[in-house]
């Protein structure tokens, strides 16, 4: 097992978002994570990352418990995200922000082989690798964010909505790099809005709704589920 | 009738051409959707027709009246209005006050301003946000509040730029009955989006761009046939 | 006539990388991290102070005691970053002002208390204030400021630039949740930073102690115009920051020269606003967003 | 306002009113220092004599610099039923503190505050023991004069360098206006800010006009930096003189700047050399405080005195009475060198007038007037 | 806000009544001074705390306030309530100057606030150097009570004059931020594209803010030379002045309608307050004025108006929110049943 999230309770000052959240990604599982606007994906993803600290509950990651660690040390012991907003060095350099996701010591050692690896991946990275990351495109943003992402070398990686903003080609092909990542062994944790493509690639989902999950299975049975259809496939039956 | 009238726009950063030489109408009380690949110079034409850039080349004629070179205010006030594919929140502000912000566009009194906001919260089914602070909400949600500040402005012209990324398809489905009300309602939309079910489910018609250029422009199902289309921006076949 | 306007040159220019020395740290806290420091003046005082005592008690020459000034301020900055400033990393932006309004204060009347208010000066034994070339006197000691600044100011340009510490800093200024999840410890960074801009306030005041006064106020003489030639050479520039401070040095050694009363002042000023309508972001300024 | 004031019988409070922290702490702190002195002394001598020997204390207050802070301390002293007050050093606290204890009908005697309009209010609770601007003009211009007579080397030519706040910048105003009278040429009139970093522009500008003399108004660190800057660059004038000059009667400057102040001039207000008494206090002074007394410490200590003189004789601690026991003071024991301190109808000392000191080898002295001075004078050459 | 004119009237009573129970001298000068920086502060607030253009450089609009009517009066006579409009116009006038120099050429942020400094120290220096302006010596204005000159032998007129100044403010505030230009103001201070977007004319909203900003400090300006009698340019122009003006505002809270007040209110009995628990101990007093400055920013950093609206408005949104929701507001939960 590489992540197990148990009992998990997190939010925003007063306000509760996550409520007693169990769930489990095994090692070179690829699980994605569904529910409406709002729900909480989010912030789960954030709580993962240790940006937000949570108040019940266990996250064990590799056998290590990480709850109460610094989010700089989540990402050593190899759990990176893609945030949602992408958050990126907006008036550092392309190449710039690709460095400085391999931040840590043993990314640092492979950042040379790294980036020509994300060069490859999204040739438009290397085009322009010397404008500012902020004057990008939406969607070159997008790539940018998970360039830098891959940088760190992740065993596990989250990405908060990565098709978020990319045109169907290149969805197409951040869903093709994921599975590509999936093949070399990194396991990931992907939450989508575009359900249906990431439960066809998913070993197993879940579904969160106001904070909790209300539904988890095989993506097949997920897919097939009349409900989930109905209100987030946008498929009537 | 024609409303806008875009014609032979470039707009260039430092040896990019952005956009390049692109002309496009847009009808009164129709919605036009544009797409194309990531950085093809979309949310660039917006921002040049809306005054957030000054282009190099090219007119932009809204009811027959010249509106390069002005304001974004200004473009406002003829009746454009926009969203930001990067949200612009008023962060600190609550939902409701941010889009009485846009009712005080036309309106004077306050009591208006914020009866008209709220209208326009019902219309994009965001009441229950009003009193929430703009920067809690999450993405989504804040480009829902960018619509509805963006129409309390009271527009004859709507610029949507991707305000469905981040829905879920149900939700994307609710959004392009809204969008086609607002239509009814009589105001024009041209709109960005990378969704393809929402883009062909909504346009009248549709243009593609791909490195700054215009290169198709027509009835939805045609141009998704157009072999550079397809090449460039859906890759493969249409699914 | 000619060897007036040499003179006031050379003053002028000499003047010119004392203010440079003094704006170098305040462009690390003020342009990188974006915090109105207003306590750097009695940072720098702390670095006289440093040097002041070191001197007397020790009979350490000031240039020799810059180490112990720098590192210590390094630490004190450290700490004030780290119970202080790193708990309003959130709140709006002026407030970060009102702190360091208050740590300011703190500091400056702490001095007051511990070494009263009297006005201490360095007497170097034997070293040799001016030189002439010509007929144009050259002063020693803000000669080695000025070398010392544009040393400093290549130095920390090539840290930023080339470093990973370097870059990890600009990061953590930009988007702090993003470089938190790019691995970047970023309090500690953050107490690197305010450290480091700390000690280059100490460097300048022990650079300065052989040709000025310590006592408790004495930042107040540079700190405005330090935040003044931050502005004018753009937010976070080093360079830039020497070249505003050789610009504002110059015109006012000329201006002195020429223009009745103290209206040598207003060049500063005027030339500060002609520059800002011209380049809103500073003469190095990159856009605004 | 006028009533009986300390709670406790014995004991009888007087305000002492300086810039104790901020820009101007160290003098504020040297003169709240002297005050310190004065009523100590009082206090050991047995106290108030007519009050059955009550004590005084001494109240200090902070002014911070700040004109509204002058104010509202004079405030607290009046709650604090001081019978009078000294201070404030800084006109512009000064002017509104008067007249706010003018208001509250609080005696205020003024130890230092140069500017004229102190006194030309028509207060009738405000004295002033320091000679203000126009009399260290009128006595710098005749003092110029003799010097010029006992030299073979006459001064013709002056620059005159001032700090440019109401203090110097009205002294040397009136100088200007009375050169000419007294056949001195002003080559320029040059302001600089007391702040200032750097004063190389000053220097030059004197480098260019080679005056025979430098007259200089300022405090003690740009007055440093004017001499500094003067012996380090290529033209050496005759004679720098001061004018109620903060750097030149400074302990530091006197002691730290060896090198650089051999034969400066200073007309000055200071203490009376020839008196026993005022080295006597001198000597005390620097015994308790580690420092020389300077003119304002003097000048801080002998208001103090006037203060409790006036109370002495009013033998009550009505204000009303203290103030009328001020305008009838002629205090003949002081430590200045004058004569008895009498206050004229608008409060100002009659006899107040500054000396010509000059440094040599690391001590101030006093060469003129003849009945003051404790070293001949050593005259400018050419 | 809707209880804000019943918390005004209220305190406005008990200002009013201030003066019949406390007599004391030094009291009275306290709550001057509170009313007075709560004016200034005000002032400061429309400009830098509604639309965010963060001035540091307000003592260039007190000096001319100052300026203006105590030159009128004592070289020409004229009486400071005329000299009081004459400053307000005069300083909306150079804000106006300062306005547009920097508003279109876009100085924003630190840009705009060390701008602000620069135009201070000017005016300070263009003073200095000129015999009209009395150069470096100041304006003393002769102590004669005249109710006409703007003079008063009693110091409760110039505390009734000042609460009046204060309130007017503080309720033209409150009105300001109810309109259009209040929302506009604070959009320009939120994102200043997305205001455009709206069709808010920044550059003319922000020359708007700037004008009554300058020419309500400019009063303040006169209030202050009238009730000190003397004025210089050293401290009139300084930095100090202008840091003074904003500190209420902030810590009260910036871009709220109380804030100034309410900062004021604390800000200066904190600062007697150290000076009388630690005043024999120079320094010490500041210390723990600079300590409480910290603690303040630290533990309120919306200021305490903001902390108050933040605490109880939160609950009052809540509330608002329930109700919505109940009225048909859509609610998610498509899967718990
Ligand atoms: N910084 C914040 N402060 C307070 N509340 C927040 C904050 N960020 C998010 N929230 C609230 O937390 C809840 C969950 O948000 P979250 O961003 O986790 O949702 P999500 O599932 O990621 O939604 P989406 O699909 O829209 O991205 C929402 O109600 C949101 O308004
Ligand atoms: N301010 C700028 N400076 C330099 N280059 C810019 C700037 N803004 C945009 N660009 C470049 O212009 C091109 C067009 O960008 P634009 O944002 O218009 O793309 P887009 O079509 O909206 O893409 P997306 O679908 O990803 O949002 C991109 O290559 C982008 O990098
Ligand atoms: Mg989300
Ligand atoms: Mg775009």
């Amino acid at each position: 097992m590489m992540l197990r999230v148990s009992n998990l309770d997190a939010g925003y000052g007063n306000l509760q978002v996550l409520r007693n959240i169990t769930f489990e990604v095994n090692s070179g599982e690829l699980v994605s994570i569904l529910g409406t606007n709002g729900a909480g994906k989010t912030t789960l993803l954030r709580t993962l990352s240790g940006l937000i600290s949570t108040t019940n509950g266990q996250i064990e990651f590799n056998g290590k418990h990480i709850q109460k660690m610094q989010p700089e040390n989540i990402v050593k012991e190899g759990l990176i995200q893609v945030p949602e907003g992408r958050m990126l060095f907006t008036e550092m350099t392309i190449r710039e922000n690709l460095e400085l996701g391999a931040y840590s010591s043993a990314a640092r050692k492979n950042m040379k082989k790294n980036i020509e690896y994300c060069f490859k991946l999204f040739p438009i990275l290397k085009e322009r690798e010397n404008q500012m990351a902020g004057s990008f495109s939406g969607g070159q943003q997008q790539m940018l964010a998970i360039g830098r992402a891959l940088m760190a070398q992740p065993k596990i990686l989250l990405l908060d909505e990565p098709s978020t903003g990319l045109s169907p080609l290149l969805t197409k092909q951040v869903f093709d790099i994921i599975k590509e990542i999936k093949q070399q062994g990194v396991t990931v944790l992907l939450v989508e809005q575009n359900a249906h493509q990431a439960l066809s690639m998913s070993d197993r989902g879940y579904v969160i709704e106001n904070g909790e999950i209300v539904m988890s299975g095989t993506a097949e049975s997920l897919l097939q589920d009349n409900k989930l259809r109905e209100s987030y496939l946008g498929l009537a039956n | 009738m024609e409303l806008l009238k875009i014609k032979g726009l470039t707009k260039r950063f430092a040896g990019l051409v952005a956009v390049n030489n692109v002309n496009l109408t847009l009808n009164k009380g129709e919605i036009v959707g544009l797409v194309g690949p990531n950085g093809a110079g979309k949310t660039t034409l917006f921002h040049s027709v809306c005054g957030f850039h000054t282009p190099e080349e090219g007119s932009v004629k809204y009811n027959g009246k010249e509106i390069i070179g002005n304001k974004p205010e200004h473009i406002c006030k003829e009746g454009i209005a926009r969203t930001f594919q990067i949200v612009q929140p008023f962060g600190n502000l609550t939902v409701l006050e941010n889009v009485i912000v846009g009712a005080f566009n036309r309106e004077k009194s306050y009591k208006e301003a914020e009866r008209l906001a709220l209208e326009n919260l019902d219309l994009i089914g965001i009441s229950s946000l009003a009193y929430s602070r703009m920067k809690d909400l999450t993405f989504p949600n804040q480009k829902k509040v960018e619509v509805a500040r963006a129409l309390a402005t009271s527009p004859e012209v709507l610029f949507l730029d991707e305000v469905m990324s981040g829905l879920n398809p149900s939700e994307v489905n609710e959004f392009i009955e809204l969008i086609k009300n607002i239509r009814d309602s009589g105001i024009s939309i041209f709109f960005i989006e990378h969704l393809m079910s929402a883009v062909m489910a909504l346009s009248d018609r549709l243009a593609v761009m791909h490195l700054g250029e215009k290169i198709a422009d027509g009835d939805p199902q045609e141009v998704m046939k157009i072999p550079t289309v397809v090449e460039a921006y859906l890759g493969e076949e249409v699914s | 006539m000619l060897t007036l306007i040499l003179q006031s040159l050379v003053d002028g220019i000499l003047m010119g990388g004392i203010y440079g020395l003094v704006a170098i740290g305040l462009t690390l806290i003020f342009g990188v991290m974006k915090i109105i420091n207003f306590a750097q003046g009695a940072l720098l005082m702390l670095g006289m102070y440093i040097s002041y005592w070191s001197f007397s008690l020790l009979g350490l020459n000031p240039y020799l005691s810059i180490p112990l000034s720098a590192i210590s301020l390094f630490f004190i900055g450290a700490i004030i970053q780290k119970t202080i400033l790193s708990k309003m990393l959130n709140a709006p932006e002026h407030n970060q002002l009102l702190v360091t309004l208050g740590i300011m204060l703190v500091i400056e009347n702490l001095a007051l208390i511990l070494w009263s208010p009297d006005f201490r000066s360095v007497k170097l034994e034997g070293f040799i204030q001016t030189f002439n070339i010509g007929e144009v006197g050259v002063n020693v000691p803000k000669l080695i400021a000025f070398i010392a600044a544009i040393v400093l100011s290549i130095g920390l340009f090539l840290f930023l630039k080339k470093t990973m510490l370097g870059k990890a800093i600009r990061a953590t200024s930009i988007n702090r949740n993003g470089a938190m999840l790019s691995g970047i410890n970023t309090n500690r960074i953050n107490y690197i930073a305010f450290g480091l801009g700390a000690s280059l306030a100490a460097i300048a005041g022990s650079l300065i102690t052989p040709f000025f006064y310590t006592s408790p106020t004495v930042g107040a003489t540079f700190i405005l115009k330090g935040f003044v030639v931050v502005v004018l050479g753009g937010l976070g520039n080093f360079i830039g920051a020497i070249i505003g401070g050789l610009i504002i040095g110059i015109s006012e050694a000329l201006g002195g020269a020429f223009l009745p009363g103290s209206l040598k002042e207003l060049m500063t000023y005027i030339i500060f606003v002609i520059v800002l309508m011209a380049k809103p972001n500073g003469l190095f300024g990159g856009k605004a967003r | 306002t006028g009533e009986a004031q300390s709670g406790d019988e014995n004991i009888v409070k007087i305000g002492a009113l300086h810039p104790l922290s901020g820009a101007l702490a160290n003098e504020g702190q040297e003169m709240r220092d002297a005050a310190r002195l004065a009523v100590e002394e009082i206090n050991e001598a047995g106290g108030i004599e007519s009050l059955g020997g009550a004590k005084v204390e001494l109240i200090e207050a902070d002014h911070e610099g700040a004109p509204e802070k002058g104010m509202s301390e004079i405030q607290r002293l009046d709650r604090e039923k001081v019978v009078g007050v000294i201070g404030a050093y800084s006109s512009g606290v000064t002017l509104p503190a008067t007249q706010e204890a003018e208001r509250a009908g609080i005696p205020f005697v003024v130890d230092i505050a140069t500017v004229e309009e102190v006194t030309k209010r028509g207060f009738k609770y405000t004295f002033r023991v320091q000679p203000p601007a126009s009399t260290m003009a009128a006595n710098f211009l005749d003092y110029f004069n003799v010097l010029n007579e006992m030299s073979d080397s006459p001064l013709e030519t002056v620059v005159l360098v001032h700090e440019d706040s109401v203090f110097g910048t009205s002294i040397a105003s009136l100088i200007e206006k009375g050169a000419a009278d007294h056949g001195i040429e002003v080559l320029d009139n040059i302001p600089h800010a007391a702040t200032t970093a750097d004063l190389s522009s000053t220097i030059n500008k004197i480098n260019r006009l080679k005056p025979d003399a430098v007259i200089a108004t300022t405090y003690l660190r740009d007055g440093t930096l004017l001499v500094n800057g003067l012996n380090q660059s290529n033209f050496q004038p005759k004679a720098i003189i001061g004018v109620a000059n903060g750097a030149f009667s400074n302990t530091s400057f006197i002691n730290d700047e060896t090198e650089i102040n051999q034969y400066i001039m200073d007309v000055n207000y200071s203490i009376n050399p020839q008196s026993n008494l005022a080295i006597e206090v001198s000597k005390r002074y620097e015994d308790q405080f580690n420092k020389h007394m300077g003119p304002n410490a003097a000048y801080s200590y002998t208001a103090t005195k006037v203060l409790i003189d006036a109370v002495e004789r009013a033998g009550s601690t009505d204000r009303a009475k203290i103030q009328k026991a001020l305008s009838e003071t002629n205090l003949t024991e002081h430590i200045l060198p004058q004569d008895s301190i009498i206050f004229d109808e608008s409060g100002q000392n009659a006899n107040a007038q500054a000396v010509l000191n000059q440094i040599i080898n690391g001590e101030t002295k006093v060469i003129y007037p003849d009945e003051y001075k404790n070293a001949d004078a050593v005259l400018p050459t050419k | 806000m809707r209880k804000f004119p019943i918390l005004i009237s209220l305190a406005l009573l008990i200002f009013t009544f201030f003066p019949l129970i406390v007599k004391d001298q030094y009291y009275m000068h306290i709550a001057i001074l509170i009313l007075y920086y709560a004016l200034v502060s005000q002032a400061w607030n429309i400009l830098s705390g509604y639309s965010g253009q963060f001035s540091f450089g307000h003592a260039a609009f007190f000096g001319t306030g100052a300026y203006t009517s105590s030159i009128l009066f004592t070289k020409l006579g004229v009486s400071p309530w005329i000299g009081l409009f004459a400053g307000a116009l005069i300083a909306a006038l150079i804000g106006l100057f300062i306005g547009y120099l920097s508003f279109r050429f876009k100085l924003r942020g630190v840009f705009f606030s060390l701008g602000t400094l620069a135009f201070a120290e000017i005016l300070r220096i263009i003073i200095q150097n000129f015999d009209i302006f009395n150069k470096t010596l100041g304006v003393l204005i002769p102590y004669k009570p005249d109710p006409l000159m703007f003079q008063f032998s009693s110091r409760t007129t110039y505390y009734y004059i000042i609460l009046l100044f204060a309130f007017a403010v503080t309720v033209l505030v409150y009105y300001i931020s109810r309109s259009k230009l209040g929302y506009n103001l604070v959009a320009i201070r939120e994102n200043e594209d997305a205001a455009q977007s709206l069709g808010v004319n920044t550059y003319k909203n922000k020359m708007i803010a700037i004008a009554i900003s300058a020419s309500l400090t400019a009063i303040g300006g006169t209030f202050y030379a009238q009730y000190m009698l003397f004025i210089e340019p050293a401290t009139t122009f300084s930095n100090d002045v202008s840091i003074n003006i904003l500190l209420p505002a902030i810590i009260g809270g910036a871009g709220t309608v109380l804030g100034p007040i309410v900062g004021s209110l604390i800000i200066i009995p904190i600062g007697e307050l150290t000076t009388t628990l630690f005043g024999n101990f120079v320094g010490a007093n500041l210390m723990a004025y600079g300590v409480i400055l910290i603690l303040v920013m630290l533990y309120l950093p919306e200021g305490i108006v903001g902390w108050f609206q933040n605490k109880f408005g939160k609950e009052k949104n809540a509330k608002k929110k329930k109700d919505n929701s109940i009225n048909g507001g859509e609610d998610v939960g498509t899967f718990k049943n």
